[in-house]
């Protein structure tokens, strides 16, 4: 018998078998590896697969395509999305290779791998099951890699992500069994039908299905398990999920709300979202205020921030994505680049969490120093950084759809969320005498990431690469 | 009405020299001061006398009167539409600018000798200097904004001669004092200058006094009401007076000049300036006139109550400048300026006298301590007495012939109130004046400095040439009424006015007036003379004057409160605001409000946090929570949406 | 056609869902605490089986299946993360795993 | 013309380069920083006319880097090169190199805001000006709160300005409009989208009760900053009204006229008052400036052309003596130790040209007749009278007495009286401190005496 597949739809997940592969010949190459570089070796086949993958997947970019059945489509945003996902991966494998002791980290390496496959999964998903998958995969991933690091607070983190994820994936895929109860399909192209705009049934496996996705994107009050698995996992972990977790949830989000409901109760169903994205907007800056953990501030950073793009959202506009997109882009590339910091000012450890340890930096370490300030103010949206332009996209669009609640919030928000971030650009260039002497050695990894990160976020303000052509291909 | 101010566009370049001259000369001795020494004196005197010399070359550019166009003209530089600027020399800047650089030559001369020896020699000529160019700016301007500059100016010069001596407190606070008063008055001639852009859209005097008929009467008003209070300031008018006494701070020469000779005419100027609006605002001429009136009495009945030497003749100024805003105020121009012109001459020779006398006896101010001093300075002796008959109005000495103008105007201009007042400090100002020639110079000497040092030649001489104009310059040219040269000379500047009275004369003639007020002069005389030149008086002075002192009104020792009021009500006031605002609004409630915000994020910070308990089973139950409102939201919503 | 009705699934599956939530609430074992996940897992997989029956679409059963091997992917790494957060001590309670707060 | 983009950018490229000297290098940083200031000076009087742009977004609304003078920025760009050059000549500070670098930064960066001939990218160098003063604080700052206070406060208004400017943008469909005569913005919503505009330009300025930032960063700041920053940062606002205000939403200035009005009046007095008591010699300049924006505010308010003639002028006279009474400042506090008027007293005998440079910039502030400060005051009120406003007219002539009183008591009690013993007096203004401050006196009088360039609207 032959399978009901064409080439098409295989080269469609080629960009996810190659990463996955990969990550096959990371565990192989490990074994055959010496003691004291298969480190590298593992880093460096994973990031030539990555790139692979990523290259793959952008040669799909306008190419759309609806594999099997309808599952699994390509083209448009989705490799927008991959791009950003491959992107996280690289930039958190990179933290490996920067970080800790000659170990054996192979394992990890392979794990995160699948883990962006899962990831990808989501980007390109376009039915429930696929969803699921995508979500699990990655989910599972991370549940491992959380607590893949002989530390007391990496286990506990772990367990809480574990426990409470799958509590929301419990919701998730029961919301995903309603809206099947509703339509008799998991692909959610069926969705949007003006009949269902009615049904009960389908409202309440909406809400469900989007109690999942809002967990995955930490909006308050699903958002409890953020601070502290972004501080209790392991450095590049949290670079990882900062990003990719976001960018697979997101991908998700947007093609729900973009191509499966109807369209006379889109403002109903997402009323709610909105109003989260709005407390996260909020919620989130003010948790920044009294951290001492960089990890944990940027955990209540990422609620916010992911706030900001849902607003983009809010209009449901075709340039609404767009910036949300950008905005994302952005807020990659910010994230990486700080943990790179950290990763560049910690040794062995987790030194790079303390912000004790950027006490004086500035003397010690001025490059590094200037770098995390670029994306602290990106954070913050001060110009001349991406995350301003991002802002001011952002602003544009939801006042054209409307939405100047949550611009007012947004705004509020983001005063707020100044005095947390110049609040280590203070303590790195304050010259007082606690500050530590010792040099920070020179990680050449974590430094080139951090650059390139900071070049990459200004530049996006001058040259704003907002993926065009995007919209016609959600569907 | 006269037109003859519209020369704008002229051309006279001597005029910018005369002007220049001793701005250069300030610049210079500022510049190299130290390099300069005495120089530094002799250069500025020099230059003084250059532009008095160019001065009197341009009489007949000042006095021609061609196509009506009065003077001379030399324009400047213009900002902007309405914005022109120029110079003008006509009859009546010239008598200023032959004041200003003539007297003011005498007294730089002077001051060779009297500042011999001062740190900052060179400073004081410079500030000199400059106050000689900024008198010619205010005169010679041929708009408002140019007279503003000079008025600002002239207040700067005096403000930093006042505190020349900067390291004695007394004389800082006096500056400031001063400074300050005068730039109420800058404020108030702003203010009229914004009235009149406002309706005819040019700073020039031209433009304004030709409008000046088609002013609304309240209008005119405001306008003459504004500049009166640059002029009161300036003048030392009740109630802006209070800084006139304190100025005697600064050296006697800068007394002589400044506080007596010159700014402190620069009311009269302005009025005399604006005559054309006044006459079109009787109100107005009334205000300035009781200004003046009251202004002459309080003087002259505050400088009954003084002992320091410098301060009876500060009262003494402030009353004569009463006389003359008085006098111009109520439209007697001429008289006004005719008074103007020779009190320039005889105090400034008072002032200098008396620099003689402080000189010799190594500042020395109180003339409690004086006394037989004809004996000891007889030159100093006769100056003075030469000078106290000028001003008190003695025949044939000039005070008599421009004072009776003065008072005779009053009743010319149909003022009999003002005559009363202005004929009863007549007298007053004779007691006073022979008050202060009987304590400092009959009886006994009643001080301990021996000998101190005798004036050189460069102050004599200066003083010496001061006594022929006091003496006779009132009857070379104010003697004759409507035919006196005086007269002449002013009549294509104020003819008009003169003219307008003519035709209703007073009840009484001008020789009756003389008769009396000179009659109230003599009392004044002999009440002096009883209570301080009688052989008794004289033989036990020391102990009346304790006593005079002890039984001084109170009411005069606090010079009618006046400091004290304004002390009370401006600067007392504004200290107390800003104590308020700076150190209780701004820091608790202003920028209190700014940190609540900031308590209040960390508040919310904290109340974020602490759901973060770090027990899961708590994280899952708000999870639930927020499932449970999504799917409440979610079940009713469909509800809410079909019924 | 079908003997039991649909709402009756759809009851049963809301209170499994309704008590593995619960579950998760109230217990602190962190053992019972993935079976009550299961128990919604399992909610979600009897709704996609009738519903499947319903409107006969196979796609549901699918979907049950992959859930069910999801379901033991995670209990299998759950175990592995439990057994580490708690080899030191002899009993197992969440409550005790309380290092990250605030 | 490209020479506009270097006016921008060459200040901020030079402030990176300076990086790279020796970490304790003095002389070659503070002498290229002068260099560069200068050159930005000459650059702008080259290319005053000179446009430059390139397109930058072109949804959700054109937005170009526009860059160009427009004849009110021209003024105020001069003014900060001059400022610049003339301050970090004489720049003593620790870590010379640094500081020097950020003076550069925020000269470019305040040049990018005056130069912007776009909204998006004014806002833009709105909120990256405050960085390098913000740096300045933390690193040279006396205590750190004033940092935050400063940086939040005005973050504040920059992300109304953000919000403000992206409705423009949305609802006119271009933010290329600075300086465009046809660009004028009515409907529903063009009161908000001025309101935004309005409060960021008032924290900026800053305006009463909005001010609670500026004395604590005036008096904070090392004092070749502060002279930057007062005589050229606070005018963003000032500019910003006239730019964008009377430009692109005249109507609204207009309607709402009154309460800025109101609001500039009470600055002026307030300002006046306070200053009037404070010991503290930064902060009574820093207080003046409150009440003198105050005018300036008024002016604005009024919408008259020769108020606005005259404000522009008054920009450039402020600048000019808050400059260099900042920087006089400086030397005394650098020399004495201290810059409390109650310690301090009697030091004009031993140094003369330090009591004259003090002396005129004070005179020019108390608007002596003659000086640049008289002509501004003087010419707006002008224009405000005949715009009918009469109360502000008043009130303004109030502040001019007040005015007269503080800086002469500042003056007075730091020069005049009997010199203090505990205080040392170590020497007058060396010949490179006196040519920094020359040019700004200069202009002074110069502006004082032919101010039409600057009336030429």
């Amino acid at each position: 018998m032959t399978l009901p597949f064409t080439g098409a739809d295989w080269s469609a997940i080629l960009p996810v078998s190659a990463i996955a592969v990969t990550a096959l010949a990371v565990l192989i190459a490990d074994l055959f590896s010496g003691r004291n570089d298969q480190r590298y070796v593992s880093i460096a086949i994973a990031l030539l697969g990555t790139i692979v993958g990523g290259i793959l997947a952008a040669r799909q970019f306008g190419q759309h395509h609806d594999a099997f059945f309808g599952g699994y489509v390509v083209g448009g945003f989705t490799t927008v999305f991959q791009e950003i996902i491959v992107i996280a991966t690289l930039g958190s494998l990179v933290l490996y290779g920067a970080l800790g002791p000659a170990q054996r980290i192979a394992g990890m390496t392979a794990i995160m791998l699948w883990s962006a496959c899962g990831a990808m999964l989501m980007a390109a998903a376009a039915n429930l099951m696929m969803i699921f998958l995508g979500l699990e995969l990655l989910s599972l991933g991370l549940y491992a890699l959380c607590g893949a690091v002989d530390r007391r607070a990496s286990r506990e983190s772990a367990l809480k992500y574990l426990i409470l994820s799958s509590t929301a994936t419990g919701f998730l895929i029961f919301g995903s069994a309603l809206l099947f109860g509703a339509t008799g399909s998991i692909r959610l192209a069926d969705f949007v039908n003006p009949v269902l705009a009615m049904n009960p049934l389908f409202w309440l496996g909406a809400g469900m299905f989007l109690i999942g996705l809002v967990f995955k994107l930490s909006l308050v009050p699903f958002h409890t398990w953020t601070p502290d698995v972004f501080q209790g996992a392991p450095l590049p972990v949290t670079a990882f999920m900062s990003v990719a977790t976001k960018a697979g949830a997101l991908a998700v989000f947007a093609r729900f709300i973009y191509a499966a409901l109807p369209a006379d109760a889109v403002q109903g169903l997402l009323l709610p979202v909105w109003i989260v994205a709005g407390i996260s907007m909020i919620a989130g800056n003010v948790g920044m205020l009294a951290q001492h953990d960089l990890k944990r501030l940027l955990g209540y950073s990422g609620v916010a921030q992911i706030g900001y793009i849902l607003v983009a959202l809010a209009g449901g506009t075709p340039l609404g994505l767009r910036y949300a997109l950008y905005y994302l882009a952005a807020y990659a590339f910010m994230n990486l680049g700080a943990f790179a910091v950290a990763a560049a000012i910690s040794g062995d450890g987790e030194e790079g969490a303390d912000l004790e340890n950027y006490r004086g930096l500035a003397r010690r370490r001025p490059w590094l120093a200037a770098a995390m300030t670029v994306f602290l103010l990106a954070l913050a949206g001060l110009p001349p950084t991406a995350g301003f332009l991002g802002k001011i996209l952002i602003l544009a669009s939801s006042v054209s759809a409307g939405y100047l609640w949550l611009a007012a919030l947004l705004i509020i928000g983001t005063a707020i969320s100044l005095y947390a971030y110049a609040k280590v650009i203070r303590l790195m260039y304050e010259t007082s005498e606690g500050a530590r002497q010792a040099l920070e050695p020179f990680v050449p990894l974590a430094w080139a990431s951090a650059a390139i990160c900071a070049v990459l976020v200004v530049a996006m303000t001058f040259y704003p690469l907002t993926p065009s052509n995007v919209l016609p291909l959600v569907r | 009405m006269t037109h003859h101010l519209l020369g704008v566009g002229g051309t006279y370049p001597l005029l910018l020299a005369l002007w220049l001259l001793p701005l250069a000369g300030a610049v210079v001795c500022w510049a190299f001061g130290p390099q300069l020494g005495r120089l530094a004196g002799w250069l500025v005197a020099g230059l003084v006398a250059a532009s008095f010399v160019l001065a009197a070359l341009s009489w007949g550019a000042a006095t021609q009167n061609a196509a009506g166009m009065l003077g001379a003209n030399q324009r400047l530089v213009a900002w902007m539409p309405g914005f022109d600027f120029g110079l003008l020399l006509d009859p009546l800047s010239l008598i200023w600018t032959f004041i200003i650089t003539g007297v003011g030559f005498l007294i730089v001369f002077y001051s060779l000798g009297y500042m011999e020896g001062d740190g900052a020699f060179a400073r004081f000529f410079a500030y000199m200097s400059f106050f000689v160019f900024a008198m010619l700016t205010l005169v010679l301007s041929d708009n408002f904004v140019g007279l503003l500059v000079g008025w600002g100016l002239v207040g700067l010069a005096s403000y930093f001669l006042i505190g020349f001596w900067f390291e004695r407190p007394s004389a800082v606070a006096a500056a400031r004092k001063a400074f300050v008063i005068n730039v109420v008055g800058d404020a108030g001639m702003m203010f009229a200058i914004f009235l009149i852009f406002a309706k005819v859209h040019s700073i020039g005097f031209g433009d304004a006094f030709a409008a000046a008929g088609t002013f609304a009467p309240a209008l005119l008003f405001g306008v003459c009401a504004t500049l009166t209070i640059g002029a009161a300031a300036k003048s030392a008018q009740v109630p802006l007076h209070t800084w006139l006494p304190d100025a005697m701070e600064g050296p006697t020469p800068v007394s002589a000049l400044i506080h007596a000779a010159t700014m402190v005419t620069a009311g009269v100027y302005l009025v005399a300036r604006c005559a054309p609006l006044w006459n079109h605002s009787p109100q107005a001429q009334l205000l300035v006139g009781a200004v003046g009136g009251v202004t002459a009495l309080i003087g002259a009945v505050l400088g009954t109550a003084q002992w320091d030497i410098k301060r009876i003749l500060a009262y003494s100024t402030m009353s004569q400048i009463g006389y003359m805003i008085m006098a111009v105020g109520v439209g007697a121009y001429e008289g006004g300026i005719s008074l103007f012109f020779t009190h320039a001459f005889f105090k400034a020779q008072l002032f200098l006298g008396a620099g003689l006398v402080i000189h010799a006896l190594n500042n020395e101010q109180d003339v409690r301590r004086m006394g037989g001093l004809w004996k000891r300075m007889p030159f100093a002796f006769w100056v003075m007495l030469t000078a106290v008959l000028a001003i008190t109005g003695v025949p044939p000495f000039s005070g008599f012939f421009s004072k009776d103008e003065v008072i005779y105007g009053d009743l010319q201009f149909g003022h009999p109130a003002l005559f009363a007042i202005s004929a009863l400090t007549a007298g007053i100002t004779s007691y006073y004046m022979f008050r202060l020639l009987f304590l400092a110079f009959l009886g006994e000497y009643r001080g301990e400095v021996e000998h101190g040092h005798a004036p050189g030649w460069t102050m004599n001489v200066p003083v010496a040439i001061l006594v022929a104009p006091s003496v006779a310059i009132g009857g070379a040219l104010m003697s004759g009424g409507e035919s006196a040269p005086w007269a002449r000379f002013f009549a294509p500047q104020f003819g008009a006015e003169m003219a307008a009275v003519a035709h209703r004369p007073p009840a009484i003639s001008e020789g009756m007036t003389s008769v009396i007020v000179f009659a109230l002069v003599i009392i004044g005389f002999i009440i002096a003379w009883w209570r301080y030149a009688t052989t008794e008086a004289k033989r036990d002075a020391v102990p009346r004057l304790a006593g005079e002192t002890a039984h001084m009104p109170v009411v005069l020792t606090n010079l009618f409160y006046v400091d004290a009021a304004i002390d009370l009500v401006f600067v007392r006031s504004a200290q107390f605001l800003g104590n308020f605002f700076g150190r209780m609004l701004d820091p608790h409630v202003l920028d209190g409000a700014v940190r609540d915000v900031a308590f209040w994020a960390r508040w919310l910070g904290a109340v974020v946090r602490s759901f973060q308990t770090g027990l899961v089973r708590a994280y899952a139950l708000i999870l639930v929570f927020g499932a449970t409102s999504f799917i409440v939201y979610y079940t009713f919503a469909t509800y809410g949406m079909r019924h | 056609m079908m003997a039991v009705p649909l709402d009756h699934y759809v009851a049963l599956a809301a209170v499994m869902f309704f008590i593995g939530v619960i579950g998760v609430i109230v217990r602190r074992n962190p053992l019972v605490m993935l079976m009550s996940i299961e128990l919604m897992f399992n909610a979600a997989n009897l709704l996609f089986i009738a519903f499947a029956r319903a409107w006969v679409q196979n796609s549901g059963q699918i979907f049950a299946f992959l859930v069910i091997t999801v379901a033991a992917a995670e209990a299998a790494i759950g175990l592995a993360i439990i057994v580490t957060t708690f080899r030191p001590q002899k009993y197992v309670d969440v409550d005790d795993v309380r290092t990250l707060h605030g | 013309m490209l020479l506009v983009l270097l006016i921008v950018v060459a200040p901020i490229a030079a402030g990176a380069l300076i990086f790279a000297l020796p970490r304790n290098d003095r002389t070659i940083s503070r002498g290229a920083g002068t260099a560069v200031a200068i050159a930005t000076f000459a650059m702008l009087i080259a290319a005053r006319d000179a446009q430059w742009s390139v397109r930058w977004l072109s949804r959700p609304f054109e937005a170009a880097f526009h860059f160009g003078t427009t004849p009110v920025s021209f003024w105020i760009a001069l003014l900060l090169a001059l400022c610049t050059a003339c301050a970090v000549a004489t720049t003593r500070v620790a870590r010379t190199r640094d500081f020097v670098a950020l003076m550069l930064m925020l000269e470019g960066t305040m040049l990018g805001l005056f130069l912007a001939r776009d909204l998006l990218v004014f806002a833009l160098f709105w909120d990256l000006m405050l960085v390098p003063v913000f740096f300045g604080l933390v690193g040279w700052g006396e205590h750190p709160a004033t940092a935050w206070r400063y940086f939040i406060y005005n973050f504040a208004g920059g992300l109304t300005l953000l919000l403000a400017t992206a409705a423009f943008g949305v609802i006119y469909g271009s933010t290329d409009v600075i300086g465009r005569a046809d660009a004028h913005l009515v409907g529903a919503w063009a009161p908000w989208i001025y309101a935004g505009f309005a409060f960021a330009f008032l924290v900026k300025a800053p305006i009463w009760p909005l001010h609670t930032w500026m004395p604590p960063t005036y008096g904070g700041l090392p004092s070749p900053m502060v002279s930057v920053v007062s005589a050229v940062q606070s005018k963003a606002g000032l500019y910003g009204f006239i730019a964008i205000g009377l430009a692109l939403l005249p109507d609204y200035v207009r309607e709402y006229a009154d309460p800025l009005m109101v609001l500039g009046a009470i600055s002026l007095i307030y300002g006046a008052v306070v200053a009037l008591v404070q010991n503290d010699a930064k902060r009574v300049v820093a207080y003046s400036s409150l009440s003198h924006l105050g005018l300036i505010i008024i002016a604005v308010a009024s919408g008259n052309r020769i108020a606005l003639a005259g404000a522009v002028v008054y920009i450039v006279a402020h600048g000019l003596f808050s400059a260099a009474l900042f920087m006089v400042l400086g030397y005394l506090e650098e020399r004495e130790g201290t810059r409390s008027l109650l310690r301090l007293g009697g030091l004009g005998w031993k140094n003369p040209r330090l009591a004259g440079a003090l002396c005129i910039a004070a005179l020019a502030a108390l608007g002596l007749p003659g000086l640049a400060g008289f002509v501004g005051e003087l010419i707006i009120l002008v224009g405000v009278y005949q715009a009918g406003y009469v109360w502000p007219v008043i009130v303004a002539l109030v502040g001019i007495v007040i005015a007269s009183a503080y800086m002469i008591r500042l003056y007075q009690d730091l020069m005049n009286g009997p010199e203090v013993a505990d205080v040392p007096v170590r020497g007058d203004l060396t010949w490179l401190e006196g040519l920094a401050v020359a040019p700004l006196l200069a202009a002074l009088v110069i502006v004082g005496i032919y101010p039409v360039p600057l009336l030429r609207l």
